[in-house]
């Protein structure tokens, strides 16, 4: 099915069912909703409300890094870069200046704008796997200088956030259901914007020119312009997340420079189906609910009575996680978003060939 | 030929390592005419081409669009100009639907293609064009199939409904018949002859020598690198150098 | 001029030890295309274990210490070789999903080896004359170094043999670019990927027990602390090119080396935007020729 | 049905079927290609020829059996089908264009080279370029080195897809002849577009459409009868069509 | 008090609800090692405080224990969590970072919140809601010049890695010794060089009379090797922190050539309540590390603060402002003013017993001698 029928059919039910789970997720702070083993506590509850929230702003990362991975196909490892600019740059206006947060937040805007085109234009004179290497290179340096210039970035020991200039109601454990609805419209912000690029026409011509780049240019199309604008909107979108992230952690540490940190939002667009934006939005959920709540399952008492051979590898958060994600690379080609796609064609009978969406024709 | 050609080439050369793959090659199509280019395997035309259409860069000599020396513009910049090509390995975006690769050709053809705001829609201008290309070169019945995985014929097809769907007003194509099955080469032949007539510059590679000398005003014959003849295609056939490079003993 | 002397035998020292563990991630990704994120834990597997049976051993002996390394070369080829089999294989033509499983593989195996023998580096010691100096010029140079500088020049002419004098260079390449056209020439082609990634995970292996000897310790990160280097110096180097590796490892190591020094600790920061320049100068890199 | 043959058939192909991406190209095939001579698959574009030759090599997943000398390939990986003596040039010529002309042939070459002498003269353009890169040869040098890969060796029976697509009419003549002379020794199951090759070097023919045999006959037959020809593959081989589309290198 | 939420049960009429504690800390994680040693001396503390009752005043206090792994992040989302639940005392930690995370979540939140082994001179007077159980770098640095005796026109170099950490050692060192009339010269070596031979160099050729050396982590083992192979201990005295007992090793060759500051050792002080600690550490299977007594009188503030404060945190923090108390390391003082904590630390040096080495006393220095300067 072509990406034109799509948008009038086939594709309404998601649409209803999405706006049908954020009502859901809206209402989560006023219900008393528990998921024992998953979530910490009620639905209501602070530490819940944080921990989906957390998820929540991961989960727009990742969207934010499928336009670059899974619709231009760039593969990058700096993307950390653009969210840190985000935090740290949100962090160090609210300290140094006396902008109020949305100001505030519109002049890092507009830094990462810039940042992004520039640095952009460089490393897409590069494709493939020198881009990604490239990209590799500046956020490596973005990192260094987190951490060397520590007179502006407080180094090793993190930016805290700077509440003076700060909406109260933004501000400690009582509000934080106020942060959860602000990284609820967010995801729900960004999601929109993702799915309207990739279906605008310069969505098509990126989608085209990871297809076959010169093919582009023969038609007399520019894949550097439309690359370029993929790469802006993408490191822009990663900046307004290390916003909220800022805001929801009350701070910073350079852990968020780090290519690995990269490398988790690589694995979180792999875990949920390379191309899809659903599965980017659920990888990036499972992953951080995951991640956050492995470690509480790895204390637990259950492990520490198995053998050795049992309870060395349980008791590593890590390694589950790792497993997890090979598991799925390997038997689940397509990530969630695959396994979900074949799970309703056995439902509805076999779909014909043809009717295979854009994305996961790779 | 005409008083003032649409595409010319003069004293082109393309040196790589020390070879001479094209050497002092001036040739001219006039508007809306059209000139085959024939010769040996490696003589040369699809070379010829690649410098024509900005993917490879001369070493020598200049190539003219309607006057303007094109020799250092993009292969973007010369197709906006309106030059468009096939390949002769098919080139298309494999992961893609048939009706997708031509409505893209489509919106190059109709504007703001690098639109953010635009969206593609069912019935519009592009999407119909693209529609009535396929139709064109009979492949309508398989808009929805992805292009990688169509046969090698219909994929030569798919490659023409792409050509036209730019409305290039220069047309180079690359062995437009290679592979296509016999029984629908009339119908191909057919879509080339009609573009021609509207007014279109055609240039065309091909090895199918009825399906050149039922089409062309001119032919090209490339050896090494060089044009060993260029003239009606009646007086070209009639060239005994020509059917001992080329042609070889006739059955 | 001892200091430059120095900095520039430590340099190649340093650059050694990039090369044994480059070597290998070059190879396998010049070859198959497969930028191998779990080759840093090859070779702290190699590290561990070596260590494991030099501890059991009478610590000190040359006997030992070479035998360790044997050891560390037969566990890296030993687990690269399953990993091919178990995980590599499976994606074939799956170059992105090749790559995300070495990046789980590496997480995974981390953690186990963290879990397994815990989070603090072990220290170590080897033959007594490793840890002495040898005076060259009044620099004093330790003598490790040179082992490291042997070691890396046997590596490279060990596998720029093996693929001028075996047909499974030309497989492999072959292979990675269409797969299926190989075996349509009647040639296994799955039997030359696993065995180059055993030679890649021994070199990963030789490199880790000497890297343990360099650092004097083992641990669970000594493996991904080398490794972003190997990639920087495999790209710098050029896709699949071990002599461009090896010029690569020098030239790294040599200008972070004076970089430190002289530059107030900005070697890192030097090598990255030497990277950056030779991606953007020539993007196939110093001796690459295939672009990407 | 199949050609009157005294020995058993060297090939049998029964109730083959082929399936990509859930989708049936080739739906429950037989024929069978005898000790000797040339056997054609004649059809459209996009009706399954080729994927009926990959299914025979194990290139892509299939059902039913495959016999080859009287033992079953059907389960065999491709390279032990190629190591029995089948011999594959595939369609989209698949050279492997990181390596050199002799590396290419190198790789190719089985226990020795029996026909390195065949090649050298057949294409003596690959010998002058033995060291340049398989991926800037031109199509037609490519589409040469895709069949010397194959002619090298000894091979008990070739799978010949399309070998004349892209090349000039005289290569043409001459690839048709070593084809010819192979078949005297080699039976060759052929793909190709190109009716009068196929006059000249078929004695069997295997029309495929929609996956299925449709017909299976004597070449001769076959293409002396217009109507069915016409029915089968769209072309008239008599007749004065505007495009002469059959008589391309007979004149 | 200011109860966080609304849904706070306060003070009930019916018998005395337990007190929650939520210590938030390292169980896996780079430094899994540190939060084991802060976690052992916790119990052992809270076992002494509370004479083995684990209750104050019959009130039970409810210890749970949460695994930051070392992330920021996830120590946030802890302390929130927990805060959410109405935990208003918050202890532990072992990495600074996680611990000016967690004193920006205690401001915020108003709750009472002690780090643990976290050196970081910040965390020192960052807010009223923030007390530290441990040492902090200034006092490390303090010790080192006690080796020098009087400072004035000596040469000091301060041989760190560029982190946070050393800049922090060199800093401190500069304000101690650099105060005192010594001229003091830094060395920073990038935190990510692996090849240490020619700043062994750099050291030589300073040509000082005493070489700090601030360093942390796996690369120490090469460090010191390259300062022995160089011939730096025969040239200049070293002076540097003695880590835990994992690091003992890392000296090797240079071992007896090196004089240790230290915060403690097993055995380090001798007094009455650190055999109590080591009693009970020897009863729960734990050896007495570093970072033992950070948790054993984390323990003790915390029984403290509920003792004196009840459910009440500003009740808490005025509790333990000003409070002088016998802790492991000797006489102990928070101080009312930043809520540094001022302890006794120690000169130690390394010798062989049974083919490992062990520490041995020097000298206790006092507290005043290496007391920081109050903040603000
Ligand atoms: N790098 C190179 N070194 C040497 N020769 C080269 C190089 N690149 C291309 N060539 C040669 O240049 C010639 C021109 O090839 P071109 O593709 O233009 O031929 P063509 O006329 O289109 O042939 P065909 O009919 O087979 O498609 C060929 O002989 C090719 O081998
Ligand atoms: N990977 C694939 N997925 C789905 N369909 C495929 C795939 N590959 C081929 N097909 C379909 O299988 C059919 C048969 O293709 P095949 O290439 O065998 O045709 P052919 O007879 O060789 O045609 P041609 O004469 O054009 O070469 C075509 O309709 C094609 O679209
Ligand atoms: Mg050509
Ligand atoms: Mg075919």
């Amino acid at each position: 099915m072509t990406l034109i029928d799509r948008i009038r059919t086939a594709r309404a039910t998601p649409w209803v069912i999405g706006g049908a789970l954020i009502l859901v997720f809206a209402l989560l702070p006023v219900l008393n909703l528990s998921l024992p083993g998953v979530l910490p506590g009620a639905t209501y509850t602070p530490g819940t409300l944080q921990l989906l929230a957390f998820a929540m702003v991961f989960a727009t990362l990742a969207l934010s890094y499928h336009l670059l991975f899974g619709v231009a196909g760039l593969l990058s490892f700096g993307h950390a870069l653009y969210f840190a600019v985000g935090a740290y740059g949100l962090g160090i206006v609210l300290r140094d200046t006396q902008l109020a947060l949305v100001p505030a937040m519109g002049v890092v805007l507009l830094g990462a704008v810039v940042l992004a085109a520039a640095l952009g234009a460089l490393s897409l004179r590069v494709t493939g796997i020198a881009f990604a290497m490239v990209t590799l290179a500046f956020a490596q340096a973005g990192s260094v200088l987190v951490r060397r210039n520590a007179a502006i970035t407080n180094g090793e020991e993190g930016l805290p956030l700077e509440v003076a200039n700060i909406p109260s109601e933004l501000v400690g454990v009582i509000n934080t259901r106020n942060l959860y609805w602000i990284a609820l419209g967010m995801l729900v912000v960004v999601f929109l914007i993702v799915t309207w690029f990739e279906r605008s026409r310069a969505g098509h011509v990126v989608v085209a020119a990871r297809e076959n780049d010169l093919r582009v240019r023969v038609l007399g199309m520019t894949p550097f312009s439309v690359r370029l604008i993929t790469v802006v909107l993408a490191g822009t979108l990663a900046a307004l997340v290390g916003m909220v992230y800022l805001l929801l952690q009350s701070g910073v540490t350079p852990a968020v420079t780090t290519p690995d940190f990269t490398l988790t939002l690589l694995v979180i667009v792999v875990l949920g189906g390379v191309g899809s934006r659903w599965g980017a939005v659920v990888g990036g959920l499972i992953y951080t609910l995951l991640d956050q709540r492995l470690t509480a399952l790895s204390r637990s008492e259950a492990i520490a009575d198995l053998p050795d051979v049992l309870r060395i590898p349980l008791s590593e958060p890590l390694f589950i996680l790792g497993t997890l994600f090979i598991l799925v690379v390997v038997l689940l080609p397509g990530g969630l978003a695959g396994l979900a796609r074949r799970a309703t064609a056995r439902l509805a009978r076999r779909r014909p060939e043809s009717e295979r969406p854009l994305e996961e024709a790779r | 030929m005409t008083d003032q050609p649409v595409l010319a080439v003069e004293h082109l050369e393309l040196q790589i390592g020390g070879a001479r793959i094209i050497d002092d090659v001036t040739l001219s199509v006039g508007s809306g005419e059209m000139l085959g280019v024939i010769g040996p395997n490696g003589a040369g035309k699809t070379t010829l081409f690649n410098l024509m259409s900005g993917i490879m860069t001369p070493t020598g000599g200049r190539v003219l669009l309607r006057g303007d020396d094109v020799t250092r513009l993009t292969v973007q910049r010369r197709a906006r100009a309106g030059l468009g090509r096939t390949f002769q390995t098919s080139s298309l975006f494999t992961g893609l639907s048939a009706l997708e690769n031509v409505r893209l050709s489509a919106q190059v053809s109709i504007g703001h293609e690098l639109s953010v705001l635009a969206r593609p829609r069912r019935g519009d201008a592009a999407t119909s064009a693209a529609e009535e290309r396929l139709e064109e070169v009979g492949l309508a019945h398989h808009a929805q199939t992805m292009a990688g995985v169509l046969s090698h014929g219909d994929k030569r097809k798919l490659e023409i409904a792409m050509l036209l769907a730019t409305e290039p007003s220069v047309i180079l194509l690359d062995e437009p018949m290679a592979g296509v099955a016999s029984g629908d080469v009339p119908e191909l032949v057919e879509v080339i002859r009609r573009v021609h007539r509207s007014g279109r510059t055609v240039l065309m590679v091909e090895h199918h020598m009825d399906v050149v000398l039922g089409l062309v005003d001119t032919v090209a014959v490339m050896h090494h690198g060089q044009v060993l003849a260029w003239d009606t295609p009646q007086a070209v056939m009639a060239d005994p150098t020509v059917q001992s490079a080329y042609l070889g003993e006739s059955l | 001029m001892s200091t430059v002397l120095l900095l520039l035998i430590t340099g190649l020292g340093l650059g050694a030890l990039y090369f044994l563990v480059a070597s290998g991630l070059s190879l396998i990704y010049g070859l198959m295309g497969v930028l191998n994120f779990a080759h840093g834990s090859f070779l702290t597997l190699g590290a561990f274990l070596g260590w494991e049976f030099a501890r059991r051993m009478d610590d000190g002996s040359w006997g030992t210490f070479l035998l360790s390394i044997l050891v560390g070369a037969i566990v890296g080829a030993t687990v690269a070789a399953l990993t091919e089999l178990l995980l590599i294989r499976p994606l074939y033509l799956r170059h992105i999903e090749q790559v995300l499983v070495t990046v789980g593989l590496s997480l995974a195996t981390v953690a186990l080896f963290e879990g397994i023998w815990g989070v603090d580096p072990i220290f170590i010691v080897g033959p007594e004359w490793l840890a002495q100096t040898t005076d060259i010029g009044g620099a004093l140079i330790p003598n490790d170094r040179f082992i490291l500088i042997a070691a890396a020049l046997l590596v490279l002419l060990a596998l720029v043999l093996f693929l001028k004098f075996t047909r499974y260079g030309l497989i492999i390449r072959a292979g990675v670019e269409n797969r299926a056209m190989v075996t349509a020439l009647g040639i296994d082609v799955r039997k030359a990927f696993t065995l180059v990634f055993a030679i890649g995970g021994a070199a990963a292996g030789i490199g880790g027990v000497l890297a343990s000897h360099y650092f004097g310790y083992v641990s669970p990160l000594i493996g991904g602390s080398l490794l972003i280097f190997a990639f920087i110096v495999t790209v710098i180097g050029g896709l699949g090119s071990l002599t461009g590796a090896a010029i690569a490892s020098v030239v790294v190591a040599v200008l972070q080396q004076f970089a430190n020094f002289y530059l107030g600790g900005t070697g890192d920061f030097m090598v990255v935007v030497l990277l950056a320049v030779v991606l953007l100068v020539r993007p196939t890199g110093l001796l690459g020729s295939k672009a990407s | 049905m199949s050609a009157p043959s005294s020995t058993a058939p060297l090939l049998r192909v029964s109730g083959l079927s082929a399936l990509i991406d859930g989708q049936q190209v080739v739906e429950s095939v037989d024929f069978e290609v005898p000790a000797t001579g040339v056997t054609a698959v004649l059809g459209r574009n996009g009706v399954g020829k080729t994927s009926t030759l990959r299914a025979i090599m194990g290139l892509i997943t299939r059902s039913g059996t495959v016999e080859f000398e009287g033992e079953r390939i059907d389960g065999l990986p491709t390279y032990r089908i190629v190591q029995r003596g089948v011999g594959y040039v595939p369609e989209d010529r698949e050279v492997f264009s990181q390596l050199t002309v002799a590396e290419n042939l190198r790789l190719a070459t089985r226990g020795g080279a029996p026909h390195r002498d065949l090649v050298d003269e057949l294409f003596p353009d690959l010998v002058q370029r033995s060291a340049q890169r398989a991926g800037s040869l031109s199509g037609g040098q490519q589409q040469m080195l895709s069949l010397a890969r194959t002619l090298l060796n000894d091979n008990r029976i070739l799978l010949v897809d399309e070998p004349t697509k892209g090349l000039a009419p005289m290569i043409v003549q001459d690839v048709a002849a070593a084809l010819e002379r192979a078949a005297a020794t080699t039976p060759i199951l052929l793909v190709e577009q190109n009716l009068p090759i196929v006059r000249r070097l078929a004695d069997t023919v295997v029309v495929i459409e929609g996956g299925r045999v449709v017909h299976t006959g004597d070449a001769g037959d076959l293409l002396d009868d217009d109507e069915r020809t016409q029915r089968l593959l769209g072309v008239h081989t008599t007749g004065d069509d505007d495009a002469r589309t059959d008589t391309e290198v007979e004149r | 008090g200011c109860a966080p939420t609304a849904s706070d049960p306060g003070t009930d009429g019916e018998a005395q609800p337990a007190v929650p504690v939520a210590v938030i800390t390292s169980e896996t994680g780079p430094l899994a090692a540190y939060g084991e040693a802060y976690l052992a001396g916790f119990d052992a503390g809270l076992d002494y405080a509370t004479d083995g009752t684990g209750a104050v005043d019959g009130r039970e206090i409810d210890v749970t224990v949460y695994d930051d792994a070392g992330d920021t992040d996830t120590a946030v989302n802890l302390a929130r969590d927990v805060i959410g639940q109405g935990v208003q005392i918050v202890a532990g930690t072992v990495s600074s970072g996680i611990a000016l995370s967690l004193a920006e979540q205690a401001e915020q939140n108003q709750i009472l919140y002690i780090a643990g082994p976290s050196a970081a001179d910040a965390v020192t007077g960052i807010n009223d809601y923030t007390f530290r159980s441990g040492r902090q770098t200034y006092q490390d640095v303090a010790t080192a010049g006690t080796f020098i005796g009087d400072p004035a026109g000596q040469k000091v170099v301060v041989f760190a890695q560029d982190t946070a950490f050393g800049q922090g050692n060199l800093a401190g060192v500069d304000a101690v010794l650099g105060g005192a009339g010594a001229e003091v010269e830094g060395i920073l070596v990038p935190e990510d060089a692996t090849e240490f031979t020619p700043f062994a160099q750099q050291i030589l050729s300073a040509d000082a009379d005493l070489v700090f050396v601030a360093w942390a982590g796996a690369t120490s083992a090469a460090m010191w090797q390259a300062l022995d192979q160089q011939g730096v201990f025969d040239a200049i005295p070293v002076v540097t922190g003695l880590g835990d007992v994992a690091t003992y090793g890392a000296y090797a060759e240079a071992s007896d050539q090196i004089s240790f500051l230290n915060h403690y050792f097993g055995g380090a002080a001798g007094t009455e309540v650190e055999a109590a600690m080591i009693e009970r550490l020897d009863a729960a299977g734990a050896t007495p590390d570093l970072f033992s007594p950070d948790g054993f009188v984390a323990a003790q503030m915390v029984v403290q603060a509920i003792r004196e404060g009840g459910d009440d945190v500003d009740g808490m923090i005025a509790a333990l402002e000003g409070w002088t108390f016998e802790g492991p390391k000797g006489t102990t003082t928070i101080r009312a003013e930043d809520h540094a904590v001022l302890q006794p630390m120690f000169q130690a040096r390394l010798v062989e017993q049974d083919g490992t080495w062990v520490p041995e006393l020097i000298e206790i220095i006092e507290a005043d001698t290496v007391a920081p300067p109050v903040v603000g």
